[in-house]
């Protein structure tokens, strides 16, 4: 156990699944620093630094520098995952899912049901997600509902550098088609992260903080910001559980579902866009399963029906923050049930 | 022409049962008993049986929405196709791909796609295991004259050429994609694509079985040597229309009667075989019978076969979930 | 007025625009019916002649046959809206959205936003979706959730022939991107549609059937399935509104709210795959803005969270039906509110 | 060489004004005081500049993620492009957009792009309303080595072709995409590919200004006229990191240091007018005084400029909704 980056987490469950499993490869960008140029090889490690390293210890035939040509790419790692292999393909930033979703969705996705059950497509796609970067409307996007629109694929949204080793192990060790997100504001949080290798199995949610009063589902950088809000809330006497899913799909509604049915309230707080998103899929999930155990509406924290804006202070504004979520729980709170209802 | 008796006789019968099988679509799908969208491959026959002859199961391919020549070559059950066709439990895909999405990956054969341009990217894929794990293996992508034009096969030649992946290309030309023909929609050529990206390409006949088999001889040999990927450009044509359904005005007067008449690969094969005494009429004429019996029954078969069951609806999305 | 059937209203709205405005112009994959081949021109009208003639009206210079490069062109399309025309682009299965995702999202949608209002792309995207046609897992799926949740989008689902004239002629005069998504089970549907030219604005519901009870929200051809529903519903004396939102986005919450608060009950009825779908949008906003008014869990009829099966048996078990709807307005009319909610 | 006193000193003074934006910028951003990313031309100025020399507004460009040249050299304002980069409101873009998203349609700046091969299929619609409008306008796509591996692109120079569109596509090679070399990630070569869908091209020396202005005259000339789509390979070099934080140790020992030595377009531009009389230093340095002003004002503007107000964050989205 020592204190790792969550940049350094990811490196090094990549690292251990890849001395574990030979079968195991990684390609992408940039991921092994570069390859074809006079200077330093390893110079790079994928455009944020993470997989610096790794085609040092394992060499270019199993960490792979791709050209610019993401179906090409993406959809080679799929066809690998189907024939043997178990690729770890990184796409950088998922905005650029545009250039290759067909290879995501139509192919990898589908082979299975599509082949009656006979395919197995053990594929992790990495990619970095989220807003607060400054990175402007391309570059800064969640998308996750997307992926998890879709049948076939399991989402994966870790919150932290303890979480995303152990979630990025057990992706990696699926046998299905996992698209797994990085927050890019978070590869240089550090936390105690043990060294040797561990799982986290998917579709179970983590209960970061316990309350009786109110129930908030929060997705990846935004279980920060819950917990944030919840501490504050509780010092205000109001107690909160916050749930982290990890995984968007499968997605633990039994979990879900019992906070609720505990605490009767419930607030979502999802960083991507506010339309057929995360937070809505929830929110249908408990007004369906367990209406009656609910005492006040439910409430959605989210961006704003707009695309990221590169403004600071317009960025700022447009991601979901404690402040946001504070509020939101305090509406809920106050709220009186109708006589009639 | 360094085939065995054996090897003619298989190459025939790969052939013939892919002619009769997509002609009996033909009429059946007429009567409206089958489901869907169904694109036959008759008249392209000698590019699939000349190209897959040199495979094994090692070896893996990627097909297209006119699929089912190169599953049948490939060595995918005709029974099992002809259920899966249907939509039968006993298809080889449980009858939940149909046509468009057969596939035995067992068998080598990654699936017909219905994603024109699909195909490439997976089968640099497949490639990448063969070089990765040194199976020997090889890995062909079908695609045609339409589907040259999507980002994706064009980003997969560059793909394959820079890891020098063991793929060959083969652009399957038939002229038209659906209705549009390849003379206005395909800007320079297939042979100077190929070497735009510094791949080796030959172009080859595809009415004319032994061109086929020739050139892809050549190109699996070098992808199994490790010279990297090779394109093979053939020229064939559809005898019937881009899908069943499609009444085909848009193709010249006498256009398929003429290529029917003159192009005929399976007619060309007999010739070719009977003139040079390798083979006798008698033995194509069994493989006839064999191959229209054959058909017969997996139609009869796949009549009667029994739907999927309700709960196989929900069945096969996920290994574990 | 006269009978026309859902193609010829498509065929119709296109004509007649392009009649009206010189800048309006066509293009897709055998719009014009096979370019360069040698039989007879104006052959094809798209794969299910839903084209057909135009080419012969408005030649080849407006309505133009593209090479299978969806990316291409579709972002053509993009930057001749933004440069001066008007154009209608053809994806024929919006299943093939995956080859050219990032052309309609990140490129068309954010322009507008990424540029500070000073773009104006007026591009209409038409495909068929939807699932009944046999045609399987990669031609059969719905996705308008996907092109719902980006910002810059408008999504447009017409549940008639009617309708599809209208919304088709309002989404080529309208500014913004337009995803007009076309269910390929209703072409043959007939019914009256005006000759002349007319218009039905985003945005606004129609409401199909009226009734105090529930409310039915549906989207497209479910329109027709929920219709059907409440008529044998009312038979029975359970009596409900049918909400056809027309548009997915903007989304008329107003109209939806209201009827909410006056029946007291909510179904919705969406073909899209289950999770971040409409459904779970629909759900997500009435949990949260019409929850006083609620008497009963929001039930939602979707498809199962499976890949669309070949099988016609398996297909049909997947799609809603009237029965699904039936039961389901069932279940919130018994629903029986807890004594402590 | 062709040129007039007056189009020499512009030329100039675009080079030098993109010199200068950069290299300041370059500092700037080492302050901490730039959000996001930022990717600088410095050391290809004579790509911009060359080509943009022979556009005017009726000519459209679609830039990339390395835009700032390209807007400068189409004659997009250097203090809203430098207040757009700082996120504030009066920048060209309002503040929405940022570095990566500069656009001034009104001026045919059709939009850097933060998407590696978004620009070409763009650039084809604009190039389709000028032809179908007959305006008589181009259209320019600009796009890097890397750029060019993508599929939009490939399918992109397809369209063009089959189309007849307007289209000079410029394929400005600095050898590498991000830390990854031309020479490993490129199949073939850009020449060939244009060959290999039937477009003429012709590779250029970036460095020289005169070399590009001269082949950018011919394709835009043959465009203009009818005659379809050009390439331009441009062999140039850029003089920073891929965006500013790359130490570009991937980069050769000395490598930048030569490049700056001998081949910066902005010294051999002065030395050849220099030499042979078109202009005097004197000219020359005048540009640099009134450049380096400039620059200075856009900056201590740009950080003085105010943000943009909250209620920004919900508009522009749609024109109604
Ligand atoms: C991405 C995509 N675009 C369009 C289609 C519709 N489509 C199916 S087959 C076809 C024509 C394919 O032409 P070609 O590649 O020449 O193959 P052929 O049908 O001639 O065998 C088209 C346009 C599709 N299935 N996928
Ligand atoms: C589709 C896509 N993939 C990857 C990236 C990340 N990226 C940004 S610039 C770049 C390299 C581009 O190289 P090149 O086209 O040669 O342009 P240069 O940076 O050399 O000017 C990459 C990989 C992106 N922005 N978009
Ligand atoms: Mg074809
Ligand atoms: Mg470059």
């Amino acid at each position: 156990m020592s204190k790792k980056s969550y940049r350094q987490a990811i490196n090094e469950a990549i690292a251990s699944e890849m001395r574990r499993d030979p079968t195991v490869i990684l390609m992408g960008e940039d991921v092994a620093g570069g390859a074809g140029a006079p200077g330093d090889q390893d110079a790079w490690g994928g455009v944020l630094g993470v997989t610096k390293g790794l085609v040092t210890e394992f060499g270019r035939g199993r960490v792979l520098d791709t050209p610019l040509s993401e179906s090409a790419y993406i959809g080679a790692a799929a066809g690998a995952a189907a024939t043997g292999l178990r690729p770890i393909a990184e796409l950088m930033f998922i905005d650029f899912m545009g250039v290759c979703f067909d290879q995501i969705f139509n192919q990898a996705a589908k082979f299975r049901y599509m082949f009656g059950g006979h395919a197995v497509t053990p594929l992790v796609i990495r990619a970095m997600y989220g807003a607060g970067f400054r990175a402007a409307s391309q570059h800064s996007q969640c998308l996750y509902p997307i992926f998890t629109h879709i049948p076939g694929l399991k989402v994966v949204i870790p919150s932290s550098a303890y979480e995303v080793k152990g979630l990025l192990i057990q992706a990696i060790r699926d046998n299905d088609p996992v698209i797994f997100l990085e927050n890019k504001v978070m590869y240089d949080q550090v936390e105690e992260v043990p060294d040797e290798t561990y799982t986290i199995p998917f579709g179970e949610a983590n209960l970061t903080r316990e309350g009786d009063d109110v129930t908030i589902v929060a997705f990846g950088r935004m279980v920060q910001i819950a917990n944030e809000a919840a501490d504050r809330l509780a010092k205000q006497g109001i107690h909160c559980n916050v749930l982290d899913p990890r995984t968007t799909s499968p997605l633990d509604a039994d979990t879900i579902l019992q906070c609720v049915e505990e605490t009767g309230r419930l607030v979502i707080v999802d960083e991507a866009s506010p339309r057929c998103n995360m937070a809505t899929d929830v929110s249908a999930l408990v007004a369906q399963e367990a209406f009656g155990a609910l005492k006040a509406p439910i409430r959605m924290v989210c961006p704003p029906h707009t695309p990221v804006p590169f403004a600071p202070n317009l960025e700022d504004l447009f991601v979901p923050n404690a402040d946001r979520v504070e509020q939101a729980v305090k509406s809920v709170m106050g709220y009186k049930i109708r006589e009639n209802a | 022409m360094q085939l065995s008796r054996e090897n003619l006789l298989k190459a025939y019968r790969t052939m013939r049962t892919i002619r009769d099988f997509e002609e009996r679509l033909h009429v059946e799908f007429a009567t409206g008993e089958i489901p869907g969208f169904v694109h036959l491959y008759a008249g392209e026959e000698a590019s699939a049986a000349g190209i897959c002859m040199h495979l094994t199961e090692r070896d893996k391919l990627a097909s297209t929405h006119r699929g089912h020549g190169h599953c049948i070559a490939k060595g995918v059950d005709v029974r099992a196709m002809m259920s899966e066709i249907y939509g039968k439990k006993d298809g080889v895909c449980g009858g939940k791909g149909g046509s468009m999405h057969i596939a035995e990956i067992g068998k080598g054969m990654l699936g017909a796609n219905g994603i024109v341009g699909g195909g490439p990217p997976l089968i640099c894929g497949a490639a990448l295991t063969a070089k990765t794990l040194k199976t020997g293996g090889v890995a062909i992508a079908f695609y045609g004259d339409g589907a040259s034009n999507q980002g994706t096969t064009l980003e997969s030649l560059n793909l394959a050429k820079i890891w020098s992946l063991p793929v060959i290309f083969v652009c399957e030309d038939n002229g038209y994609a659906e209705a549009t023909a390849a003379s206005y929609a395909v800007g320079g050529t297939q042979m100077k694509r190929a070497e735009g990206f510094g791949i080796p390409a030959v172009q080859v006949d595809g009415h004319d079985f032994f061109a086929v088999y020739e050139a892809a001889r050549e190109a699996i040999e070098r992808a199994r040597n490790g010279g990297g990927p090779s394109m093979l450009h053939v020229m064939l044509d559809r005898f019937y229309g881009h899908f069943e359904g499609d009444a085909t005005t848009y193709r010249g007067t006498g256009e398929v009667d003429r290529i029917r008449a003159g192009q005929d690969c399976l007619r060309r094969f007999r010739s070719k075989v009977t003139d040079a005494a390798l083979l006798r009429h008698e033995d194509l004429d069994a493989i006839d019978r064999e191959s229209a019996a054959n058909i017969d029954a997996a139609v009869v078969h796949a009549k009667a076969a029994p739907l999927p069951s309700d709960a196989d609806l929900l069945t096969d999305v996920y290994v574990s979930y």
